[in-house]
């Protein structure tokens, strides 16, 4: 059963993958990037299970910790670009 | 899993965008850190995808600010540069024909040096975490040399960038950061008590489970510096001083370096903690807690003043500008 | 406390340097670390003492033994390279006490003492220890330490010097990285001994001659060899005064140190010659690097960048001297680091002197200077004879030995080239003379300095001057100290070596 | 004898798209994230080595027998930080090129340094 | 008896989680424009991965492992409803304004 969620979250890692690559926008890009963290917070958690090893949820915790705070860093980026040179937003 | 980082590296390599380059590179390391997960590679993948996919997205960012983001030049000589890295590529994979294959238990590596560090360190050190073993007690000394190096990329930043005059609150950084986002300054006034708190269990947990002084204190200083974002670093260097961060940096080294010369002076070697008390086990306890202790203090407030230097220079480029 | 020696020579700048930080007040910073940097020659002294009375030292970090724990290994080549390490540093830093204060801004000079430091520290100890990966480690730490000191500056092109080196550095350090983890993959061990005894076994295969090229490209890019030299002239140049006298007495010749320990006591003599023509490119790259980087040195017109192409073809002689792979031939190398390190810091500290002054180190300041700062013009003049290798002056015995160790191995053309490079160097060194002394000062200054202050230069910043011009001349006649240790560390490594 | 090898040519192959943005790249910062592709790849390299088939994570438990080989996951440890110290002095390096110069690329670097 | 009742739960909760993983990431690629995307990856962060956490935990059974698990789906469901929020609000003032009236966008 755990073998099914990991290749589920792995198809999905690569739609966020490919959705990063090629997404017009750049909100896209920041927004696959989200998925793709919590995914991979997800992907550790189960496989910590699939081996049996219980302190791997230390890492999917931390996973989440600094997919968040990237995620605010870059929105704080573009608070700070879009005053600064209002034109050049795509 | 390989497959997904290569596709992303070449990306990278194919983007002409900045920004969309630094998001590849976070999501490189998150990549990574996951392999480094499936490879039995615990702490490591904990380090990465604290520095990597943590840290390093967030100082180029802070880098990015300043600079601005497009990317003009088309690509300078490609083809000699093709070739030169397909040189050192094919001695590359000439090196890798004769090594041992991946994961085969037989290989020198395993059964020469490490055979010792896996079947004594629990009864010789009495920790659990065999790499915290190795990292704090069979090999401390890479361990200060790392300590020394962050200090030593403090001090550079330090020397370049700081000028010295924290950001007044009612500076222009004030006005940029995200006043109107009511939700967020709420939901993360509840966040970073929780992340500090993370930060230390992370600390002292070190012998038991995956973690120890450098983690915790990256995940100290992204706590800190998740605060400045979205209350200014006007305020977050009231609460942090600047001044009082190169104390502390300077503190964590001399403590990790003062256990040693106290072993040395208690008669053992450099960094010999059996000698700090009695009961040799015991005094490996405590030496290895004190100098993770070391680590994490001079690591937190070494990035936390790499992150304060590279906001005193988007105040000063401000005014340049 | 004299068995703990080892250790306590790397910890001492290690644990200087945050000591100082906390005590912020420049004056009481620069004292110091002035002792910091003293108490380091003190220890070399006594290391280097220790060890020619009873064979190389070992010391385990940590209480564990070799192949576990960390091991430092102090033998005669180990302790001769750190006494000119520490004995240039200590020279530089008391100079440093005047000579920064036009260079550097104030607030800031605490946390380049600190820098400096630090710098110090990991030289030693890439120096003392015994272990591969800690070599990586503290060759980081001391490379991170030269690329703050560069950035500091005035020119804006330091800052891009700068990062060109740190460019090229870490592509550097990263490359030893993957020897190293090739080795690693092979033996399983880290410590230097250890691999020596390991490596034999597994000569055969193509990744051990893999690692072994890897990590001497790495170590040739942070020696400037020549095809690799590019981030050099730039970095020195551009750098304030004082850093490039430390930098070009230390920081390479610690890369040379790092060549000679790993081709000779890692991988073995035979290893190194059989598994690359390693003798015929070192040889060609030297040779090369001396003509290229003479030639170019003529026409510069920037004295600091005339000297930093000098270095590289001094460089290139101790290059050819390992690529001889006979005894004379590391022996002659060994002489001309040790020479070297003192011609070149007391040509740049001299110069360190005329910036100080002048404000430029442009041949056109140069002009006249020798009625103006007598002192400092006599110190680069008899710098410049030992460069060029006059009898009488330490640059004429490694020369001397380069040329013996050519005829020994029969390869006449090398040692007609080695005279022929010499040649080029007069070249320089009397362009320099000639503006000095016969050229008339021009009568306006560049950028008006004011009256008084074009006479000789301070006290501080002369008295190393000519303490290291001094020692130049005195090694040059009484040669039995550097001959003698030189010949035991070449015999004692290609002994041991095999 | 090929298959095994299979993980480390993926591995080569990654340090050297690394190396490539190092070289091509003009723009300053992209070289950073080509340098830093190129650390993180010869960090997979280095655990890829101490990879024990079957082993499990270098931490003691009760009833796990083989081990992963805890010796390189030290050496990278400190290998990370070494990468993200000279990460962090490189970004101060080009933030004050980019006040000093107006530029981060390195052509118009160059032509600056030629005028004066 | 109880544990096969638990397995059949976790199996359940485990498939909807799965389920409603994919059609999330179909939605992401699919979806025309930006904010419609942010909808569909907002369903597989929140309600996806706590129902597979819900599904680990019920594997886990008591003790400090369940425990962990709690913690790291407390974690996810604050920050990445607050994550997608900020982001809206940021393409918002970042000039992808969505004039509520019209169907399809800019």
């Amino acid at each position: 059963m755990l073998t099914v969620v990991v290749i589920a979250l792995l198809v999905v890692m690569v739609m966020a993958l490919s959705r990063a690559l090629l997404g017009p926008t750049i909100y896209d890009r920041i927004l696959a990037v989200n998925v793709f963290g919590t995914k991979t917070v997800l992907l550790i958690a189960v496989v910590g299970f699939l081996f049996g090893r219980p302190d791997f949820l230390d890492i999917a915790l931390v996973y989440a910790l600094i997919n968040f705070i990237s995620v605010i860093g870059v929105l704080r980026y573009f608070e700070y670009s879009n005053d600064r040179h209002q034109g050049d937003n795509p | 899993m390989l497959l997904l980082l290569a596709i992303t590296a070449l990306a990278i390599a194919w983007l002409r965008d900045l920004f969309a380059a630094v998001m590849l590179a976070g999501i490189y390391g998150l990549l990574s850190a996951s392999f480094f997960v499936s490879v039995d590679a615990v702490d490591v993948a904990f380090t990465e995808a604290a520095v990597g996919a943590g840290i390093f997205p967030l100082l180029m960012l802070a880098a990015l600010a300043l600079v601005g983001r497009n990317e003009q030049t088309a690509y300078r000589r490609p083809l000699i540069s093709l070739l030169l890295v397909s040189i050192t590529g094919a001695a590359l994979v000439l090196g890798t024909l004769d090594m041992p294959a991946f994961g085969s238990a037989d290989a020198p590596p395993h059964n020469h040096v490490a055979v010792r560090y896996i079947e004594e360190s629990p009864k010789e050190i009495g920790i659990p975490n065999m790499v915290t073993s190795v990292l704090a007690d069979y090999r401390s000394f890479d361990t200060l040399g790392e300590v020394v190096v962050v200090f030593t990329a403090a001090m550079g930043v330090l020397g370049l960038l700081f000028t010295g005059r924290a950001a007044s609150p009612g500076s222009a950084t004030e006005r940029a950061n995200m006043y109107d986002h009511r939700v967020l300054r709420v939901v993360s006034k509840m966040l970073i008590p929780l992340i500090l708190l993370f930060a230390l269990y992370v600390q002292f947990h070190g012998e038991y489970g995956p973690g120890g002084g450098f983690q915790a204190g990256v995940i100290f200083a992204a706590g800190i510096i998740l605060y400045a974002m979205l209350f200014g670093f006007g305020n977050a260097q009231r609460v942090v001083r600047p001044a009082l961060l190169q104390i502390l940096a300077a503190c964590g080294v001399l403590i990790y370096g003062s256990v040693g010369v106290v072993c040395l002076l208690s008669g053992g070697n450099f960094l010999d903690y059996s000698q700090l008390l009695p009961d040799p086990l015991v005094g490996r306890h405590v030496g290895i807690l004190v100098i993770e202790l070391g680590v994490g203090i001079t690591v937190a407030s070494a990035m936390i003043l790499i992150f304060y230097a590279f906001a005193s220079a988007t105040v000063n480029s401000e005014e340049v500008a | 406390m004299l068995s703990h020696l080892p250790i306590l020579q790397v910890v001492v700048p290690l644990l200087a340097a945050p000591a100082c930080l906390l005590l912020d007040r420049s004056r009481l910073v620069w004292i110091f670390t002035v002792l910091a940097c003293g108490l380091s020659l003190l220890i070399s002294m006594l290391l280097l003492y220790q060890v020619s009375q009873h064979g190389t030292l070992s010391y385990d970090l940590g209480g564990w033994d070799a192949p576990w724990g960390i091991e430092y290994r102090i033998d005669l080549l180990s302790a001769y390279v750190m006494l000119v390490v520490s004995g240039i540093a200590t020279l530089v830093i008391v100079a440093a006490g005047t000579g920064l204060e036009r260079e550097i801004p104030l607030e800031k000079q605490t946390v380049f003492y600190v820098t400096y430091l630090l710098c110090l520290a990991g030289l030693l100890g890439i120096v003392a220890t015994g272990d591969i990966f800690n070599v990586f480690v503290f060759l980081e730490i001391s490379s991170l330490a030269t690329y703050a000191l560069i950035a500091y500056g005035r020119d804006r092109r330091a800052l891009w010097a700068a990062y060109q080196y740190l460019i090229v550095g870490t592509i550097g350090a990263t490359f030893i990285l993957i020897g190293i983890g090739f080795l690693y993959s092979l033996t399983g061990t880290l410590n230097m001994q250890d691999l020596a005894a390991r490596i034999p076994d597994s000569a055969g295969s193509r990744t051990a001659s893999t690692a072994f090229v890897f990590i001497v490209v790495g170590v040739c890019l942070k020696l400037a060899l020549f095809p690799l030299h590019l981030w050099l002239p730039n970095a020195y140049a551009y750098a304030p005064s004082l850093v490039t006298a430390f930098l070009a007495a230390t920081a390479t010749k610690v890369a040379v140190y790092l060549l000679i320990r790993l081709h000779f006591s890692v991988f073995g003599e035979q290893f190194a010659s059989s598994s690359l023509p390693l003798h015929g490119i070192l040889l060609t790259l030297g040779l090369a690097g001396v003509f290229v980087a003479s030639l170019v040195a003529i026409f510069q017109p920037d004295i600091k960048r005339l000297f930093a192409y000098s270095s590289i073809a001094q460089i290139g002689y101790m290059i050819i001297g390992i690529g001889f792979g006979t005894a004379i031939g590391l022996q002659a190398t060994l002489l001309h680091l040790f020479n070297h390190a003192l011609m070149k810091g007391a040509l740049f500290l001299a110069l360190a002197a005329v910036v100080y002054r002048l404000g430029s180190a442009d041949i056109s300041a140069f002009r006249g200077l020798g009625r103006r700062m007598p002192w400092t013009m006599a110190a680069i003049v008899i710098g410049g004879l030992s460069l060029i290798g006059m009898p009488l002056t330490v640059g004429f015995v490694s020369k001397w030995y380069l040329i013996l160790a050519a005829i020994e191995a029969g390869m006449w053309p090398v040692a007609l080239l080695v005279v022929t490079g010499s040649i080029l160097a007069v070249v320089y060194v009397w362009r320099l003379v000639e503006a000095a002394y016969f050229q008339p000062p021009e009568n306006e200054l560049p950028e008006g300095l004011d009256g008084p202050d074009r006479r000789e230069a301070p006290l501080t910043l002369l008295v190393p001057t000519w303490l290291l011009v001094l020692v130049n001349i005195y090694l040059g006649i009484d040669t039995r100290l550097t001959v003698g240790t030189s010949g035991a560390v070449a015999s004692a490594l290609l002994g041991g070596g095999q | 004898m090929l298959p095994e090898l299979y993980n480390y040519w993926v591995v080569i192959l990654l340090m050297m798209t690394g190396f490539y943005i190092v070289i091509v790249q003009g723009n300053l910062i992209k070289k950073l994230i080509g340098l830093n592709l190129f650390q993180t790849s010869v960090f997979i390299f280095y655990i890829s080595l101490g990879k024990v088939s079957g082993g499990s994570a270098p931490i003691f438990a009760e009833g796990v027998s083989s081990y992963s080989n805890p010796l390189p996951h030290v050496l990278i440890l400190t290998a990370i930080v070494v990468g993200i110290a000279t990460t962090a002095l490189a970004l101060a390096l080009v933030i004050r090129i980019r006040n000093a110069y107006g530029t981060v690329e390195e052509e118009e670097l160059q032509q600056r340094d030629l005028e004066c | 008896m109880i544990a096969l009742l638990l397995e059949g739960v976790s199996v359940l909760c485990l498939g909807t989680g799965i389920f409603l993983l994919v059609s999330g990431g179909v939605g992401l690629l699919r979806f025309p424009e930006v904010f419609s995307r942010m909808h569909a990856a907002g369903v597989t962060e929140t309600l996806a991965a706590s129902l597979i956490l819900l599904g680990l935990m019920l594997l886990a059974g008591w003790g400090i492992v369940m425990f962990k698990l709690l913690l790291i789906l407390l974690f996810i469901l604050i920050t990445s409803p607050t994550a997608s929020h900020a982001l809206a609000k940021s393409a918002v003032h970042g000039g992808l304004g969505v004039d509520p009236d019209r169907n399809e966008t800019s």
